[in-house]
């Protein structure tokens, strides 16, 4: 019996990925430190990420709302262990707090990084604002963290 | 829907790391293993279905390549992908396939080789624009969704500890099982490591390499070649929205499983599930998942599944055995899970259970759960 | 709005038994084996553990090459040429790189494995096809 | 209809709508694939309540993109209903619709595919489907293949590439207008610069955006009821049959497409077709390179006699993982135009040299 030999091929492939019309006017929103979700005129329910098309109703998605960028942390945890960052190569460090955050005027959760690690302050139902990036390029990063207030 | 039916099952050696084989080499094993099980010669198999997650391994088409492992050169073969729900997709397919008169038999071979590539990372490869630079795989996912059904029903890490104990129990009377921990207790998972809290490392499921494969045959074939036939009464599928914050409190809500498992039940004439059914294969990726499980399909109301798992209702000798095979806790090749699960079921009703059987098993669930929130749910049953 | 983006990440897949032999015996020996199918009986060349035809397993190794037969050749822009080569002894055949030739290739030509000087385990050990006058086949 | 053209009831074809084939569409992957549906449900006067089921087809590394169904869930009515996705050229999600259909599982479905070749580089993705032992550290891909098929086809064949040529050329004036591709002259394919020898870039179908989708039924209610104000002879799909082929080139016979043989032979049984020359009025194949025209042809046993391509075929614009179903939705048209019975031949291909391969067969009764 042979040694197993393994053959390893490096993955550096890159896409252009088109953003559709919703998210092209939510990121230029973020440029100006502003969120929006689309709502659904039949259910009511308001969006983010915005999208063309609400699932539930099955109806194209028009209506544009404001959403504040405080909310209610839903769910927290903080990833121990190292994962690959697909984008870069390299891995990610940790600890991390990550949160499902509930915005003032949305309906659905955003998953986000949060600006502190531990069981301290981080709880369901604590009231968390965004940290924005001074310099915004109009991309999800533009929001640094969510940090915990009050 | 024509009657169909398994006929028969074969599972690889599922471990950490398979470098001993090729991803031909390891699809290879499961169908030889499946079709000998069938006592059917590879000639005799009409069309092949395989479940792999593509990009797991960084592959486009893996049955391009890997596809000759299960006979497939020369024959209808096509590749299904619907996340941790492909296997169980894959089978559905198959009894489609079959039931529309298509085919008479048909493989289907569900495989990953998460050693090749990287999981965590590819999960994250989500919505370029949203959260792919927050995206935290798996682990992420479910430490989140975890965290709100904690809070919601009060389900101890206790009561998860049992859940990853009754699993790797389970497991030691499976040979194929990956993790072997006959001997775990409820204290050595409490003292495991947190690694995305509350998850800590024994509650959630490993990454596996290996392959899975079961047989579907239309109703003579059925009966001519297997002694006990697992029929299928009912296959179905739900999907939901796709972002992981769309769905509210996803692990107690769990409408796809709810939905899928009402319709299944009324399908299958099932009123009560803990006493209609003999055993259940359902596909928990983490323990907590299992507790949220178990509410969603109805063997316990809302709220009561810490009890369950405490009354042993779901242990070997309990009312309604949940996952004799030791479940996605103790093996997880992704591609491969969901088609673990029905052959898990069916073996069960073929009565090939060993040491894992469950004596006089006639009626059997099989769920997928994928991408947040997919589920497929399927009933087995053997002749009356 | 169009944002490119990038994935990346490394891969390694396992070559399994019969590639690892078939790799092993190229980078220590310097020689080129092909399996023997047990149902077709052809020889495999790159070898597999079964027979992607007949699927029945292999069995058996059998040294080919380093002569060869040119079935099929192209060549890509910027990238160089590939040949499509049954190496003698061996039934199915082998796509690898068609090294520089003076002439035109053409389908039959006589062609010859190159090895690499340096040698990992793996396809590369090859560092491709030569073409051979007919004078140079023996 | 004639006597040897009966089996069975056949899956009927409700309505179909599609966009692009474009060279670069700005929408989203949703975006593309809402108009898509929506055209469908209005051509078949059908409402997303309509749908039991969908199949979907996406490959994932072609989108960059996890579970690439995902992205489309919602825009194709799949919430809260069974979706399945099959990871291959988009025909095969018709077929496999058909199936459920067959199957008795669902009435109607809805069976989408999707790709954007304006995404990435598609000669590098395609790469990432080679043997990765002995084939990808070459940096074979589908093109180089493809080189190595029409070399061989060239060989002893002289006049090969120039027919290749004035084929190209041909099905590129028919695609003018209506496909991203501009015209060329025969001379013109001729002196176009080499992507794998012989291969031309002008003998390349032109990769293209775009999104197709289709509704199938149990029953022939749906297209032409009031409101959908469709005219023109009902379609249905009467046989299917599917192929996949040795993957190394070095293990396929490269002077023909055993594959479409084969595939082609399920769906003749199935649909009754004894003598495919006698019946079949319409080839549509998934042809990405011209030499691949006349081994389709061939392998197919149509003869002469049908009509190939009259829209250009993909020449028209290839649609990564959409190409066959961009074909049945030109079947289908072609069959509904005309006021006489029809039956049409319709291809799909994915994987190097055609490795994997899929026909359909759509009927029309007058």
């Amino acid at each position: 019996m042979s040694q197993p030999i393994s053959v390893s091929h490096e993955m550096d492939l890159a896409w252009r990925y088109a953003s559709g019309e919703a998210m092209e006017r939510f990121c230029a929103g973020l440029t100006d430190g502003r969120i929006e979700a689309l709502r659904c005129a039949a259910c009511g329910l308001r969006y983010l990420p915005p999208r063309p098309f609400c699932g539930d109703c099955r109806a194209r998605l028009t209506e544009w709302v404001a959403v504040g960028d405080e909310g209610k942390l839903e769910a927290w945890t903080e990833v121990q262990v190292p994962m690959l960052d697909a984008g870069t190569g390299r891995p990610r460090a940790t600890p991390f707090a990550i949160g499902l955050v509930r915005l003032e005027g949305a309906d659905t959760t955003l998953n986000h990084f949060l600006a502190e690690t531990g069981a301290g302050r981080l709880r369901v139902g604590a009231r968390v604002r965004a940290r924005w990036r001074s310099e915004r390029a109009g991309t999800m990063a533009d929001i640094e963290c969510f940090e915990v207030i009050g | 829907m024509r009657p169909v039916a398994i006929i028969g099952t074969g599972q690889t050696r599922h471990s950490k790391r398979r470098d001993d084989v090729s991803q031909p080499e390891l699809v290879r094993e499961a169908a030889a293993a499946a079709l000998a099980d069938a006592d059917l010669r590879p000639a005799e198999v009409d069309a092949i279905l395989i479940s792999n997650m593509e990009l797991f391994e960084g592959r486009a088409f893996p049955e391009l390549w890997a596809g000759a492992g299960a006979w497939a050169i020369g024959k209808p073969c096509l590749k299904i992908a619907t996340g941790g729900t492909s296997g169980t997709s894959a089978c559905i397919a198959a009894f489609h396939q079959v039931a529309a008169g298509c085919f008479d038999t048909v493989l289907v071979v569900g495989f990953e080789k998460h050693s090749e590539g990287h999981t965590q990372a590819g999960m994250a490869l989500t919505d370029p624009y949203w959260d792919r630079s927050v995206a935290a795989g798996a682990l992420g996912n479910f430490a989140l969704s975890v965290c709100q059904y904690v809070q919601e029903r009060g389900v101890s890490e206790r009561q998860a500890a049992m859940v990853a104990v009754k699993a790797r129990r389970n497991a030691a009377a499976n040979p194929h099982a990956h993790l072997q921990l006959p001997d775990l207790t409820i204290e050595e998972v409490l003292a495991s490591p947190v690694i995305a809290a509350p998850l800590r490392r024994l509650d959630m499921c490993p990454q596996s390499d290996g392959a899975a494969a079961l047989v579907v045959a239309g109703e003579a074939s059925a009966r001519r070649r297997c002694r006990r036939p697992a029929w299928v009464k009912a296959a179905v599928t739900r999907h939901d929205k796709p972002y992981l914050g769309d769905l509210d409190r996803r692990l107690a809500t769990m409408r796809t499983l709810r939905q899928a498992a009402a319709v299944a039940y009324r399908q299958a004439g099932i009123d009560d599930p803990v006493r209609d059914l003999d055993v259940a294969e359902i596909y928990e990726p983490v323990t907590y998942a299992e507790l949220a499980w178990y509410e969603a399909l109805g063997f316990c109301p809302d709220g009561e599944a810490g009890r369950l798992i405490e009354d042993g209702v779901t242990a070997m000798d309990g009312a309604l055995p949940v996952n004799p095979s030791g479940g996605v806790l103790s093996t997880n090749p992704v591609g491969a899970s969901g088609v673990i699960r029905v052959a898990e079921a069916a073996l069960q009703l073929h009565g090939k259970g060993g040491a894992r059987q469950v004596e006089g098993a006639r009626r059997a669930l099989a769920t997928g759960y994928g991408v947040y929130a997919w589920s497929d749910v399927i009933v087995l049953e053997s002749a009356a | 709005m169009i944002r490119r983006l990038p994935i990346r990440m490394p891969f390694h897949y396992a070559a399994g038994a019969s590639a690892s032999r078939f790799f092993e015996v190229l980078r220590d020996q310097g020689r080129i084996l092909g399996r023997r199918c047990t149902g077709c009986r052809r020889v495999l060349c790159p070898a597999t553990a079964f027979c992607a035809l007949c699927g029945e397993p292999t069995d058996e190794w059998v040294e080919v090459g380093p002569g060869g037969e040119l079935l099929s050749w192209t060549e890509v822009p910027g990238r160089g040429a590939y040949a499509l080569v049954r190496l003698d002894g061996g039934d199915t055949a082998m796509l690898h790189r068609l090294l520089a030739a003076d002439a035109a290739p053409r389908i039959g030509d006589r062609v010859r494995a190159r090895l690499a000087d340096t040698r990992a385990g793996g396809i590369l050990d090859l560092e491709g096809f030569e073409l051979v006058g007919e004078e140079e086949v023996t | 209809m004639n006597a040897r053209h009966r089996r069975r009831p056949g899956v009927w074809l409700a309505g179909a709508g599609q966009t692009g084939p474009a060279a670069a569409d700005s929408r989203s992957i949703p975006e593309m694939v809402l108009a898509a549906v929506e055209a469908a449900l209005e051509d078949a006067a059908l409402t997303f309540d309509d749908i039991d089921a969908v199949v979907t087809a996406s490959v994932d590394l072609y989108d960059g993109l996890t579970a690439s169904n995902l992205a489309v869930t919602e825009v194709v009515g799949a919430v809260m209903k069974p979706e399945t996705r099959i990871a291959a050229d988009g025909l095969c999600a018709a077929l496999h619709g058909a199936c459920q259909i067959l199957a008795g599982a669902y009435e109607t479905v809805l069976v989408v595919a999707h790709g954007k070749a304006s995404m990435a580089s598609f000669p590098e993705l395609t790469t990432w489907a080679m043997d990765p032992v002995y084939l990808q550290p070459l940096g074979v891909d589908f093109e180089t293949c493809a080189g190595l098929q029409a070399q061989a086809l060239a060989a002893f064949d002289e006049r090969a590439e120039r027919r290749w040529a004035e084929l190209a050329a041909e099905r590129r004036r028919q695609a003018a207008g209506h496909g991203v591709a501009p015209p060329r002259t025969a001379e013109e394919v001729l002196a176009s610069p080499i992507v794998a020898s012989p291969v031309r870039r002008e003998m390349v179908a032109p990769r293209a955006d775009g999104a197709c989708a289709m509704l199938l039924r149990q029953t022939p209610g749906g297209r032409g009821s009031p409101g959908g104000g469709q005219t023109g002879n009902r379609t249905r799909i009467t046989g299917f049959g599917w192929d996949l082929a040795a993957h190394a080139p070095g293990d396929r016979d490269l002077e023909q497409w055993a594959g479409v043989g084969r595939a082609c032979a399920r769906a003749y049984q199935a649909s009754g077709v004894v003598e495919p020359a006698d019946s079949l009025h319409l080839l549509e194949p998934s042809c990405h390179y011209a030499h691949e025209e006349e081994l389709f042809v061939r392998a197919s046993g149509a003869g002469s006699g049908p009509c190939v391509s009259p829209t250009g075929g993909l020449f028209a614009g290839a649609i990564p993982v959409a190409a066959g179903l961009s074909r049945l939705i030109a079947a289908d048209r072609w069959l509904r135009q005309r006021d006489e019975a029809g039956c049409a031949l319709v291809h799909g291909s994915w994987g190097p040299i055609g490795q994997g391969q899929a026909v359909v067969i759509l009927e029309a009764a007058a």
